[in-house]
C-alpha cells in the first residue's frame, strides 16, 4: 500500500491534536512549552511531506524557517520564564491570575 | 512497502513520545520523549527527501532546544514529579479529541486540485543542501535575513530578561531609593528585590 | 458680514465659551450674561435681516468639509427654524440671567454656552451630518448640567438620558448614511445636503425603513410615548436652568426634525405613519396627562405636561397640512417659552425650600402673590388658554389634524380637559388653601432677578398670543413650500390625497396680503 | 546540475528594504551606542529612535509617491510587495511608534527604559512589523510577525513587577499556539494550492473554483484563529485586557494600534479574495465574528473597574468594528479601515497617554489597581484640564461627532451600507451606543462625583513636558480631525484602490 | 361709531389692568371707583351704540390678524349688530351695577384690588365674547370667562370648597370647550372661514348631516356654558365665590353665553329644527329638573343657582324651538331680575355673617327692609307676575311651546313655572318672614350700605318695566337680525284662559309657600326622610355619580398609569434592557478568569467552533453539488 500525502497529513494533525491537548493540559510552563514544540513539529512533517509530494522546495523552507521560529521562541519563552520564576519561585501558571475580570 | 512499514513505525513511536510527552506526570519522561519524538520526526524528514531539514532538525531541536529546555528544567527544578492539578480534565480531551476527528476528517478526501504547480521544483539531480541553499539565498533572501534578526531579537530578549539587572525593579523603587542606589552605585546590601 | 451671520451665530458662543475658561470665576455669571446678550441681540438681528416674505432658505453658507463623502458645511435658516434658533439664543441669556446655582458657576456658564452652540447649530444645519453633529453634541452639556448640578439621583438620570437619546440617533444616522448611498446609487455623487435629497424621489418601501431609522432619533429626542422614561428622570434631577433648556430647546429638536425631515424626505411614508403615530401622539396626550395628574413633584408634573404638549405638537405635524404644520412649529416656540418658565417658576420655589414636593406647599398664593400670578399665567398658558401663546398652536395644530381624521383631532382635543386637570390640580394644591406649613409662612416672594427673567416670558406670552402674526407668517410662509414639496413628490394616491396642493405659494401670499 | 542564477541587481529592486533597513540598523546602532558607553540617558535613546523612525517615515512616504505614479513594487525576488496597503500600514505603524515613543520621558523611572535594549527592541519590532504588511508571501509574514512578536513579549516583560510578566507569560504562550495555528493554516493552504504567495493562493483557488472546499474551510478556519489573536477576535482575545493591564499605559496604547493594523493589512490580503470567492461560509463565520466580537466586548468593558482594562475591551470592540470593513470587502470599506485606524490611533494615543500621565508606583490605599476609576474622581475638581483631555478622548471612543472617531465610524459605517450590510450597519450602530455606557462612566467618575481625598496630587505625578505635548498632539489630532478627513480619505482611496483591493 | 365699540370693548380691560397694578397691595378704594367709572364708561359707549344700531345700522370693524396660517385666517374682528348689542347693554348694566355693588359688599376683603381686576377682566372677556364677529373670537371670549369665572369662584382661595368649585367649573366647561372646538373644526374645514357673515351665508350650501354635526357640537360648547345637564353640576357649586359674582357672573351674564351663542348661530340652528327640538326638549328638562332641585335646598345661593340653570332651560326652549329673539329677551329680562335677586341675597349674606342656611334666619324684613322689597321685587319678577320683566319674557315662552305645539314642553314649562314660584317664595318667606331664629346664633343683622341698595335700584326698576317698556322696540329692532315670528296664540279665548291660568297657578304656588314658610317652619321628618326629599336634596346624586363614575376613577386610573404602566411597564422595560446587558456582562465576564490555561482552552474552542462549522458547511455543500450532479 502506497503511502499518500493524505497519510502525512493524517499525521500531521493527529500530532497537531496531540499538542493541542498538551497546551491545554499542562499547567506546568515549561511542559507546556513543549506542547507548543510539538505543534510546530506536526506542522513540520505536513510542509515536507507537501514538499515531497508537490516536487516543491518551498515546503521546505517554510518548515526551515519554522524551526527557526521554533528556536527563538524557546529562547524568549525561557528568558520569561527564568524571570518569573526568580520572582515568584514558582513556573505553575495556577499562580498567575492576579489579573482577571 | 519500505515506506509504508517506515511511515507507519515512525508514525507510532512519534505519536506514542509526544503522547508521553503530553501526558507523563514525569518532567524527565516528558523532555526524554519529547526528544526521542523529534529525531523520529527527522526520520520523516529523511524519507521525504529533505535531508537538509532532517538535519537541521536534529542539530536545532534535539541539539540546541532541548539543551536548553533541559538546563531550563534543571534551573527551575521540575525533575520531580508534576503536580498539576486539572480542574475539568474531560473537556480537554473531548477538545482535543474533536480537533482531531475533525481535522482528519478533512485531511483524509483526497486533494483535487489541477492548478498546482511547483514554484521551485525538486530536482532529482540536485542534492537536497544544495538546492535549498540556492533557494535560501535568492528568493528567501530577504526571511533568511529577517529569521536573523528574529534570532538576535530573541536573543537579546533572553539575555536581558534573564540578566541580573532584572533583579531589582527600578519601576517599584521608589524615586528616592533609584536617586540613593544610583549614588552609591548599587551596594550589595540595599538589594530589596520586589519590596511589595 | 451679514452673509455669515449664521457662523457667527453658531461659533460665537462656542469661542466665548473657549474664553471664559479664562474669566474669574467670581465673574463668570455677567461674563455669561454679556456673550448670550450679545448673541440673543445678534439673534434678534438676524430676525430683522430676515426677509418674511421669501419661503426658502436664507442666509446660506456652504464650505466644503469631507468634499469627498459629500459632507459640507451648509447653514441656512428658513421660517421654520428662524424663530427656535431665537428662542434657544433667548433661554440661554434668561437661564443665565436667572442662575442661583453657587456651585462652580464657571463651568456651568462656559457649557451652557457650548450647550448654546449646539442649539443654534442643530437647528441651522442643512446638512444632514453638520446636523447629526450638533444634535449629538447638544448632549454633552446637557449630560454634564444633569450629571454634575443635579439632584441625588443625578448620575442615573443624566446617563439614561445621555444613553437613550444616544441610542436613537445612532439608528438615525444609519438611516442618514443610507439617504447619503442612495443619493449616491442615484447622482453618483455623495451628498448629505439636506436641500439636495429634497430632491430626491424615493421608493415607498425605502422611504417606510428610512421613515422608520428617522423616526427612532426623533421620537426618542421628542420624547414620543413609549420612549419618554428618561425626560421625568433628566427633569426630575436636573437643575432649574437643565430642565429649562431641555425642556424649552432641546426637545424641540425631534419635532424640528420631523418637519426638517421626514416629512419633506418621505412624504409617502409620512401619510403612510400618519395614523400609526397620530396615536402615539394622542396616547402622549391623554396618557401622560394621566400620569402628570398622579405626580407629586410639582416638576415631574411640569415634565409630563411636556410630553402631553409634545403629542400634540407631533399631531400637528402629521397633519402634514400648513395649518397643522405651522401650528405645531409655532406651538414648539409657545411650549418652549411656556414650559421654559413653568421650569424657572419652580426652580424659584425649589430654591427657597429645596422640595419640590407638592405636600409640602399649600396656600402659597397668601405668600407669594405675585409668585402665584406669575404661575398662574403660565399655567393658563400651558393650558392653553385663547389670547396666550399656546393657543394658537394647539388651535392650529388639531384643527390641522382635524382634516385627516375627525376623530383623532376630537381625541386629541381632550388635552384641553386633562390638561386642564393636571394643571389646575397641581396649582391648587400648591397656592390654594391655607398655609399649614410653618416654613412656607415667611416665603420671600419672587426678587428682582427672577422677575427679570420671567416678567419678558409673561409679556412675550401674552404678546405672541394676542399678536402670533411676526412669527406665524414666516412660519407659515416656509411651511407652504414644504407642504408643496410634499405634495409634489408623492407617489402614492393617499399620499396626494391627504397632502393638499396650495397651488403656486406666491399668488396666495399676495392674497394674504390684500386681506 | 542546477544552473547559476543570473539575477540583476536592478531588477531586486532592492531599494523597497530601505524602510525596514533604517529600523534595523537603527536599532542596531543604538545597540552600538550602548555598547561604547553605558548608562546614558533615555532621552538620547527616543531622539535617536525617533530620528530613525522618521527617516523610516520619510522613506515610506517617497515609496506612496512612487505608488501613486507606477503603481506596486515588487523587490526581492517578490518577497517584498510595496502596494498601497504595505504603504499605508507602514505610515500609520510607523508614524504612531513616533508618537508612542516620546512616552518613554516620563518622570518617574521606570525599569524598561534603563535599557537602551529596550529602544533597540522596539526598532527591530517595527522592522517586524513593517515586513509583515509589505509582503504577501506567508513565510515573510510569519517571521516578521514573530520578529515583532518576541519583541514585544520582551518589551512588555521589561517593565520588571509580576504583573508584567505574568501578561508576557499569557501573551507568549497564548502568541506560541496562534503561531501554530497560523502554521498549520499555512500548511493546509500551501498542500491545496502549491503556493505561498497570496495573490498565488488566490489565483489557484479561484481557477480550482475551490474544489477542495473542505481544506479551504479548514485552512481559513485555522488562519482566522490565529488572526483571531491577534486582532484579539472573541473568543481568541482572553489575552487582550491582561496583557493590557500588565504592562504600561504606554505599551498598551501601542499594542492596541500598531500591531492591530499590521494584523488587519494581513487579515485583508488573506480574508479579501476569499469573501470575494463567493464562500458564503466565510461571510457567516466573519458576520458572527465581528458582531459577537463587537457586542460582546462591549458588554465586558462595562463591568470594568478599571480604566486600562475597559480601554482594553473597548480596543477589542472597536477591532471588531474594524473586521467589519474587512467583512464588507469594497473599496470604501477597506478605505474605511485605515481612515478608522488612523483615527482610533490618535484618540487611543491620548486616552493612554493620559493614563501614563496619571501612573503611579504603589496603588494608593483603597485604590483597587493602576487606574481603576475612582482614581478619577472628581478630576474636573482638582485637574479640570486633565478631565478635559480625558472626557474628550472618551467621547471621541464613543464616537461623538465631531471628535476624531465619529468620522471613522460614519464612514465604516457608511460603506457597510453601500456594501448592502444595512443589518450590521445597525448592529454596529447600536454597538456605539452600548460602547457610550462605559466611556461615559468614565466621564460620570471625572466630572460627577467628588474627589477623593488624598488622590488629587497624585494625579500628573508621571507627567513631563514630553507627555504632555504628546496629549496635545492627540487632542489637536481628535479635536480637528474633520479638516483631516477629506486629504485622508482621498490619499487612501487612491492607495486602496490602485491596490486593487 | 368704531371709537364707541373700542370704548366699551376696552374700558373694562383698563380697569382691570389698573386694579391688577394694585393687586398685590393693600385695599384703595380708588381701584374700585376706577373699575366702576371706566365700566359706567363703557356702558355709556354701548348705550351710543345702542342707538345707533336701533336706527338699523352695524358697525363692523377689524382690529388686526390674529391667527393666519396657510388658508386660515381669523382676525380679531368685532360686530355690534342687533344681537350683540342687546347682549352688551346687559353686560354693562349688569356689571357697571355689580361693580359699585361691590364696592361695599367687598369693603373689608384683603383681596378688594384684586377682586376688580378680576371682575373687570371678566367684563372684558364677556365683551370680546359677545361683540366678536367670529366663532374664534366668541371662543377667546368664552375661555376669557371661564378664567374670570375660574378666578373669582376661587377667589377666597384658602377655601378648599372654594378652589374645589372653581377648579370643577373650569374642568367641566373645558369638556364643552373641547366639542365648540370641534364645532370650529368642522366649521373652518367645511366653509374655510370663521367670520360669522361667511359661515350663515354659506351655511345652508353645507350637507346637513354636516350641519347638524356642526349645531350639535356647538351646542354641546354651550351647554357647559350654560350649564345645561349633564354639565350643570359646577353651577351650584360655584356658589362658593362672592355673591356679586354669583350675580354677574353665574346669573346674568356668562352662563347666559350658551344661549347667545344659540341665538347668534341661528342661521345654523335654523337649518336643523331636529336638533333645536333637542335642544328645546333638554332645556325643558333641565328647566324642570332644576327647579324640582331648588326646591328642597337649604343653600339660599344654591336655591338661587338652581332657579338660574332652570330660566337657562326656558331659554334654550325658546332658542330650540326658533324663537331667538324670545330667548335673548328673556335672558335679558332674567339678567336684570337675577341679578336684582343675588344681590339681595348678598345683602343677606352680609347681614348674617355670611350663613346661608334660610332655616336659620326669618324675620329679616324688619331689619333689611329695602332689601326684602328688592327681593320680593325680583322673586315676583322670577315668578312672570304681571306686570314685571318675567312675564313678559317667561310666559312668552310659554306661548312658544305652545304655538309651535309642542305640548309637552309647554306642559312642562307650566308646572316648572309654578315650582319657581314656590321656591322663590319659600326662600323669601324663610328669610323675611316668621321668627327671628338667627338670634340665637347670637347674629343680629343690618342693612347694607346705602349705595348699595342705590346701585342696586336700576336693576329693580329694569326687573319692573323690562318687559313693559323694552319689550316693543326690542323686538323690532332684534328682528332685524334674528328670524322674526310673532308668537300669537291666535285663539283669544285659549290666550286668556292660558295666561289667567298661568298667572293663577302661580300666585296659588306663591301662595303654598307662603302658608308653608312665612309663619313658622315646621321640619316634616317624615317628608325629608322620604325617597324624593332626599333625592332632590342630593340634586339627584348626580355630584355623588360623578365622583364615583370619573373623579375617582381618574384619579385611580391616574396612579395605575404613573405607578403600575409608567414606572413598571414602560421604564423597567427600558431599565430591564439596559440590565439584562449589564448581569451578562457580570456573569460571563468571569469567562476572563485570569487562569492562562482556561485562556488556551477558550481559544481551542474557537478553533474547534470554526472547524465544526467548516465541516458542517463542507458536508452541506458537498451534498448539494452531489445532488446538482
Amino acid at each position: 500500500m502506497e503511502i499518500t500525502l493524505a497519510h502525512y497529513l493524517v499525521l500531521s494533525g493527529v500530532l497537531f491534536a496531540i499538542g493541542l491537548i498538551g497546551v491545554m493540559r499542562r499547567k506546568n510552563l515549561l511542559m507546556l512549552f513543549f506542547a507548543t514544540e510539538i505543534l510546530l513539529n506536526a506542522t513540520n512533517i505536513g510542509f515536507a511531506a507537501i514538499a515531497h509530494f508537490h516536487n516543491d522546495l518551498t515546503g521546505q523552507m517554510f518548515a526551515f524557517f519554522i524551526i527557526a521560529i521554533a528556536a527563538s521562541e524557546v529562547a524568549v519563552g525561557l528568558g520569561l520564564l527564568i524571570v518569573w520564576y526568580k520572582r515568584t519561585g514558582k513556573i505553575d501558571l495556577d499562580i498567575m491570575t492576579s489579573m482577571r475580570g | 512497502m519500505f515506506e509504508a512499514i517506515a511511515f507507519y513505525l515512525f508514525a507510532a513511536l512519534t505519536i506514542g513520545m509526544f503522547t508521553i510527552t503530553v501526558m507523563t506526570s514525569q518532567a524527565l519522561y516528558a523532555l526524554t520523549a519529547m526528544a526521542s519524538g523529534m529525531i523520529f520526526i527527522s526520520a520523516f524528514f529523511f524519507m521525504l527527501g529533505a535531508d537538509f531539514l532532517g538535519v537541521v532538525q536534529i542539530i536545532v531541536y534535539t541539539g540546541a532546544v532541548m539543551a536548553l529546555y533541559a538546563f531550563g528544567m534543571m534551573f527551575f527544578d521540575t525533575t520531580r514529579t508534576l503536580v498539576e492539578k486539572q480542574n475539568n480534565p474531560r473537556i480537554i480531551f473531548v477538545l482535543g479529541v474533536m480537533a482531531a476527528t475533525l481535522i482528519v476528517f478533512i485531511l483524509v478526501s483526497p486533494i483535487i486540485s489541477t492548478n498546482l504547480e511547483a514554484r521551485y521544483p525538486i530536482e532529482a539531480a540536485v542534492g537536497n543542501s544544495q538546492a535549498i541553499g540556492l533557494v535560501l539565498f535568492t528568493k528567501f533572501l530577504v526571511p533568511f535575513e529577517l529569521a536573523a534578526v528574529m534570532l538576535l531579537v530573541a536573543m537579546i530578549a533572553g539575555i536581558v530578561l534573564a540578566g541580573k539587572k532584572m533583579d531589582k525593579s527600578l519601576t517599584l523603587m521608589a524615586e528616592e531609593e533609584i536617586a540613593l542606589m544610583s549614588a552609591t552605585q548599587a551596594p550589595k546590601d540595599t538589594e530589596e528585590e520586589g519590596a511589595h | 458680514m451679514q452673509e455669515h451671520i449664521l457662523s457667527i451665530l453658531i461659533f460665537f458662543p462656542a469661542l466665548a465659551a473657549m474664553l471664559g475658561f479664562i474669566v474669574h470665576k467670581d465673574s463668570a455669571r455677567a461674563y455669561g450674561i454679556t456673550v448670550a446678550a450679545v448673541e440673543f441681540f445678534l439673534s434678534l438681528w438676524l430676525w430683522y435681516l430676515y426677509d418674511p416674505m421669501t419661503s426658502g432658505m436664507q442666509f446660506m453658507e456652504s464650505a466644503p468639509l469631507v468634499a469627498a463623502f459629500g459632507i459640507n458645511y451648509i447653514v441656512g435658516i428658513d421660517g421654520i427654524s428662524l424663530f427656535i434658533i431665537i428662542l434657544a439664543t433667548f433661554f440661554t441669556m434668561i437661564g443665565i440671567a436667572s442662575l442661583t446655582e453657587t456651585r462652580r458657576v464657571k463651568d456651568l456658564i462656559v457649557t451652557l454656552l457650548f450647550l448654546e452652540m449646539t442649539m443654534v447649530g442643530v437647528f441651522a444645519a442643512l446638512d444632514a451630518v453638520v446636523f447629526y453633529v450638533f444634535w449629538e453634541l447638544s448632549l454633552i452639556p446637557m449630560l454634564y448640567i444633569i450629571g454634575a448640578w443635579g439632584g441625588p439621583l443625578r448620575i442615573y438620570a443624566s446617563v439614561k438620558f445621555f444613553l437613550y437619546t444616544f441610542t436613537g440617533s445612532l439608528v438615525m444616522l444609519v438611516g442618514m448614511l443610507f439617504m447619503a448611498y442612495f443619493y449616491h446609487q442615484a447622482t453618483g455623487q455623495w451628498s448629505f445636503s439636506l436641500l439636495e435629497w429634497y430632491r430626491l424621489i424615493l421608493p415607498l418601501n425605502f422611504q417606510l425603513w428610512l421613515f422608520a431609522a428617522f423616526f427612532v432619533g426623533f421620537a426618542i429626542k421628542v420624547p414620543m410615548f413609549p420612549f419618554h422614561t428618561w425626560l421625568p428622570y433628566a427633569h426630575g434631577q436636573a437643575p432649574t436652568i437643565g430642565s429649562v433648556i431641555l425642556a424649552a430647546i432641546l426637545l424641540k429638536m425631534g419635532t424640528y426634525a420631523f418637519v426638517r425631515f421626514s416629512l419633506p424626505l418621505f412624504p409617502d411614508a409620512s401619510v403612510f405613519f400618519m395614523f400609526p403615530i397620530a396615536t402615539l401622539a394622542i396616547i402622549m396626550i391623554v396618557y401622560t396627562a394621566m400620569v402628570a395628574y398622579a405626580q407629586e413633584d410639582v416638576k415631574q408634573v411640569v415634565a409630563y405636561s411636556s410630553v402631553s404638549h409634545m403629542g400634540v405638537i407631533v399631531l400637528g405635524t402629521f397633519a402634514l397640512n400648513v395649518e397643522g404644520i405651522s401650528g405645531s412649529i409655532f406651538l414648539m416656540i409657545a411650549h418652549g417659552v411656556v414650559s421654559g418658565a413653568l421650569f424657572l417658576l419652580v426652580g424659584v420655589i425649589y430654591d427657597r425650600r429645596h422640595t419640590k414636593l407638592m405636600s409640602e406647599f399649600g396656600g402659597l398664593a397668601s405668600v407669594m402673590p405675585r409668585y402665584a400670578t406669575l404661575f398662574g399665567i403660565m399655567m393658563m398658558a400651558s393650558v392653553g388658554l385663547p389670547l396666550t401663546i399656546n393657543f394658537v398652536g394647539e388651535f392650529l395644530s388639531l384643527l390641522g389634524f382635524y382634516k385627516q381624521s375627525h376623530g383623532f383631532a376630537l381625541v386629541a382635543g381632550t388635552a384641553i380637559i386633562v390638561g386642564a386637570i393636571y394643571m389646575l390640580t397641581a396649582y391648587k394644591k400648591m397656592f390654594f388653601g391655607t398655609v399649614t406649613k410653618e416654613e412656607n409662612k415667611h416665603l420671600k416672594d419672587v426678587n428682582k432677578t427672577e422677575l427679570l427673567a420671567l416678567v419678558p416670558l409673561a409679556v412675550i406670552t401674552i404678546w405672541l398670543g394676542v399678536y402670533p402674526k411676526p412669527i406665524l407668517e414666516p412660519i407659515s410662509n416656509s411651511v407652504e413650500s414644504i407642504v408643496q414639496l410634499m405634495h409634489d413628490k408623492a407617489q402614492t394616491p393617499e399620499a396626494q390625497k391627504r397632502i393638499p396642493n396650495l397651488g403656486n405659494p406666491e399668488v396666495k401670499n399676495l392674497q394674504q396680503e390684500a386681506h | 546540475m542546477l544552473e547559476p542564477i543570473n539575477v540583476s541587481l536592478a531588477s531586486l529592486n532592492i531599494a523597497t528594504l530601505a524602510p525596514m533597513l533604517i529600523a534595523i540598523v537603527g536599532a542596531l546602532s543604538i545597540l552600538c551606542i550602548d555598547m561604547l558607553k553605558e548608562g546614558l540617558h533615555k532621552s538620547l535613546y527616543v531622539m535617536v529612535s525617533l530620528l530613525f523612525l522618521l527617516l523610516d517615515l520619510g522613506v515610506v512616504i517617497d515609496f506612496g509617491n512612487t505608488f501613486l505614479k507606477n503603481g506596486p513594487v515588487l523587490g526581492m525576488f517578490d518577497m517584498i510587495l510595496m502596494d498601497g496597503l504595505a504603504i499605508m500600514g507602514q505610515i500609520i505603524i510607523v508614524a504612531g511608534s513616533m508618537l508612542f515613543i516620546p512616552l518613554a520621558l516620563t518622570s518617574k523611572r521606570f525599569h524598561e527604559y534603563n535599557y537602551p535594549e529596550y529602544f533597540a527592541l522596539f526598532l527591530f519590532m517595527i522592522a517586524g512589523f513593517q515586513f509583515m504588511v509589505a509582503t504577501d508571501n506567508l513565510i515573510m509574514i510569519f517571521v516578521g510577525l514573530e520578529t515583532a512578536s518576541l519583541a514585544l513579549y520582551a518589551l512588555i516583560a521589561l517593565h520588571n513587577r509580576s504583573k508584567s510578566f505574568e501578561a508576557a507569560v499569557k501573551y507568549f504562550t497564548m502568541g506560541a499556539l496562534a503561531a501554530g495555528f497560523f502554521a498549520f493554516g499555512s500548511m493546509i493552504l500551501y498542500a491545496i494550492t502549491g503556493a505561498i504567495e497570496i495573490n498565488q493562493i488566490a489565483s489557484v483557488l479561484a481557477a480550482d473554483r475551490y474544489a477542495d472546499i473542505g481544506y479551504v474551510l479548514v485552512a481559513v478556519s485555522f488562519l482566522l484563529a490565529a488572526f483571531g489573536f491577534k486582532l484579539s477576535m472573541v473568543p481568541f482575545h482572553t489575552w487582550t485586557p491582561d496583557v493590557y493591564e500588565g504592562s504600561t499605559a504606554a505599551l498598551a496604547g501601542y499594542m492596541s494600534i500598531v500591531p492591530k493594523i499590521a494584523g488587519f493589512i494581513v487579515a485583508m490580503r488573506l480574508f479579501e479574495f476569499l469573501v470575494h470567492s463567493g464562500v458564503v461560509w466565510l461571510q457567516v463565520i466573519l458576520y458572527v465574528a465581528v458582531v459577537v466580537t463587537m457586542t460582546a466586548s462591549n458588554i465586558w468593558a462595562m463591568v470594568q473597574t478599571d480604566v486600562k482594562r475597559m480601554l482594553a475591551y473597548s480596543s477589542i470592540s472597536h477591532a471588531g468594528f474594524v473586521m467589519a470593513a474587512i467583512l464588507i470587502g469594497t473599496t470604501q470599506s477597506n478605505t474605511a479601515l485605515f481612515l478608522y485606524w488612523a483615527l482610533f490611533g490618535f484618540t487611543n494615543l491620548g486616552a493612554f497617554t493620559m493614563l501614563w500621565v496619571s501612573r503611579q508606583k504603589n496603588l494608593l490605599p483603597g485604590q483597587s489597581s493602576d487606574h481603576a476609576f475612582e482614581k478619577f474622581s472628581g478630576l474636573i475638581k482638582t485637574m479640570p484640564m486633565a478631565a478635559i483631555m480625558m472626557g474628550l478622548f472618551m467621547l471621541s471612543l464613543a464616537g461623538i461627532p465631531p471628535f476624531g472617531l465619529f468620522w471613522g465610524k460614519i464612514y465604516v459605517i457608511a460603506s457597510a451600507v453601500s456594501g448592502g450590510y444595512t443589518v450590521l450597519a445597525l448592529i454596529m450602530a447600536l454597538n456605539s451606543a452600548l460602547a457610550a455606557y462605559y466611556y461615559l462612566k468614565l466621564i460620570v467618575y471625572m466630572f460627577m462625583k467628588e474627589p477623593i481625598v488624598g488622590y488629587e496630587k497624585h494625579y500628573l505625578t508621571n507627567a513631563s513636558l514630553s507627555l504632555k505635548t504628546i496629549v496635545g498632539i492627540a487632542a489637536i489630532g481628535t479635536i480637528f480631525a474633520v479638516v483631516a478627513v477629506n486629504p485622508l480619505l482621498n490619499v487612501i482611496t487612491l492607495f486602496v484602490y490602485n491596490s486593487g483591493y | 361709531m368704531e371709537i364707541y365699540l373700542y370704548i366699551a370693548l376696552f374700558a373694562p380691560l383698563a380697569g382691570s389692568l389698573f386694579s391688577a397694578l394694585f393687586g398685590a397691595s393693600p385695599k384703595t378704594s380708588v381701584t374700585g371707583m376706577v373699575a366702576s367709572g371706566l365700566l359706567f364708561v363703557s356702558f355709556m359707549s354701548s348705550v351710543v351704540l345702542l342707538n345707533y344700531v336701533m336706527a338699523g345700522h352695524t358697525v363692523h370693524v377689524e382690529m388686526m390678524t390674529w391667527i393666519a396660517a396657510g388658508d386660515f385666517y381669523v382676525p380679531f374682528g368685532f360686530v355690534v349688530d342687533q344681537v350683540s348689542v342687546v347682549m352688551m347693554m346687559v353686560v354693562s348694566v349688569v356689571s357697571t351695577i355689580v361693580h359699585i355693588y361691590s364696592i361695599g359688599y367687598m369693603d373689608h376683603d384683603k383681596g378688594f384690588n384684586r377682586f376688580f381686576s378680576y371682575l373687570s377682566a371678566f367684563v372684558f372677556s364677556m365683551m370680546i365674547l359677545v361683540m366678536s364677529d367670529n366663532f374664534l373670537g366668541l371662543f377667546i371670549g368664552w375661555e376669557g370667562v371661564g378664567l374670570c369665572s375660574w378666578l373669582l369662584i376661587g377667589f377666597w382661595y384658602h377655601k378648599e370648597s372654594a378652589t374645589w368649585a372653581a377648579n370643577e367649573a373650569f374642568i367641566m366647561n373645558r369638556i364643552a370647550d373641547l366639542a365648540m372646538l370641534v364645532g370650529i373644526f368642522m366649521i373652518y374645514w367645511n366653509i374655510g372661514s370663521l367670520q360669522y357673515d361667511v359661515v350663515f351665508a354659506e351655511i345652508s350650501n353645507l350637507s346637513i348631516p354636516i350641519v347638524t354635526w356642526i349645531g350639535i357640537f356647538l351646542f354641546v360648547g354651550a351647554m357647559g356654558k350654560s350649564a345645561q345637564f349633564p354639565l350643570h353640576t359646577w353651577l351650584a357649586d360655584a356658589m362658593e365665590g362672592p355673591t356679586p359674582v354669583s350675580a354677574l357672573i353665574h346669573a346674568a351674564t356668562m352662563v347666559t353665553a350658551g344661549v347667545y351663542l344659540v341665538v347668534r348661530a341661528n342661521p345654523i340652528y335654523g337649518l336643523i329644527p331636529e336638533v333645536g327640538v333637542a335642544i328645546a326638549s333638554l332645556g325643558a328638562f333641565v328647566a324642570m329638573f332644576a327647579a324640582t332641585m331648588a326646591l328642597v335646598n337649604r343653600d339660599m345661593k344654591r336655591i338661587v343657582a338652581y332657579s338660574t340653570l332652570s330660566q337657562l332651560g326656558y331659554m334654550f326652549v325658546a332658542a330650540g324651538l326658533g324663537a331667538y329673539w324670545v330667548a335673548l329677551f328673556h335672558l335679558m329680562a332674567h339678567a336684570f331680575f337675577k341679578a336684582l335677586l343675588f344681590l339681595g341675597a348678598g345683602n343677606v349674606m352680609h347681614a348674617m355673617h355670611d350663613e346661608l342656611d334660610p332655616f336659620k334666619m326669618g324675620g329679616l324684613k324688619k331689619s333689611m327692609k329695602v332689601t326684602w322689597i328688592l327681593m320680593t321685587l325680583a322673586s315676583v319678577a322670577l315668578a312672570g307676575i304681571y306686570p314685571l320683566a318675567g312675564f313678559f319674557s317667561k310666559d312668552l315662552i310659554l306661548e312658544v311651546a305652545f304655538v309651535e305645539q309642542h305640548y309637552v314642553l309647554y306642559t312642562v314649562l307650566l308646572l316648572t313655572a309654578g315650582l319657581t314660584a314656590f321656591y322663590s317664595f319659600r326662600l323669601v318667606a324663610l328669610i323675611f318672614h316668621g321668627n327671628e331664629r338667627h338670634l340665637k346664633y347670637g347674629i343680629h343683622p343690618h342693612e347694607a350700605y346705602t349705595f348699595m341698595l342705590y346701585a342696586m335700584a336700576p336693576l329693580a326698576v329694569l326687573a319692573v318695566i323690562a318687559g313693559m317698556v323694552f319689550k316693543t322696540p326690542y323686538y323690532e329692532m332684534v328682528t332685524q337680525l334674528l328670524p322674526a315670528i310673532e308668537y300669537h296664540v291666535h285663539n283669544h279665548t285659549t290666550f286668556w284662559i292660558m295666561t289667567i291660568g298661568t298667572q293663577l297657578f302661580v300666585i296659588a304656588a306663591i301662595a303654598f309657600a307662603y302658608k308653608k314658610y312665612a309663619k313658622a317652619v315646621r321640619v316634616d321628618v317624615k317628608v325629608e326622610s322620604g325617597f324624593f326629599y332626599q333625592l332632590l336634596y342630593n340634586q339627584y346624586y348626580i355630584p355623588k355619580i360623578y365622583d364615583e363614575v370619573f373623579t375617582k376613577p381618574y384619579r385611580e386610573l391616574s396612579k395605575v398609569a404613573w405607578k403600575q404602566i409608567d414606572l413598571k411597564i414602560v421604564d423597567a422595560t427600558v431599565d430591564g434592557i439596559a440590565n439584562v446587558i449589564y448581569r451578562t456582562g457580570e456573569k460571563t465576564h468571569t469567562m476572563q478568569n485570569g487562569n492562562l490555561s482556561s485562556m488556551l482552552r477558550w481559544m481551542v474552542v474557537g478553533l474547534v467552533v470554526l472547524l465544526v462549522l467548516a465541516i458542517a458547511f463542507t458536508v452541506g455543500y458537498n451534498a448539494v453539488t452531489m445532488r446538482a450532479m
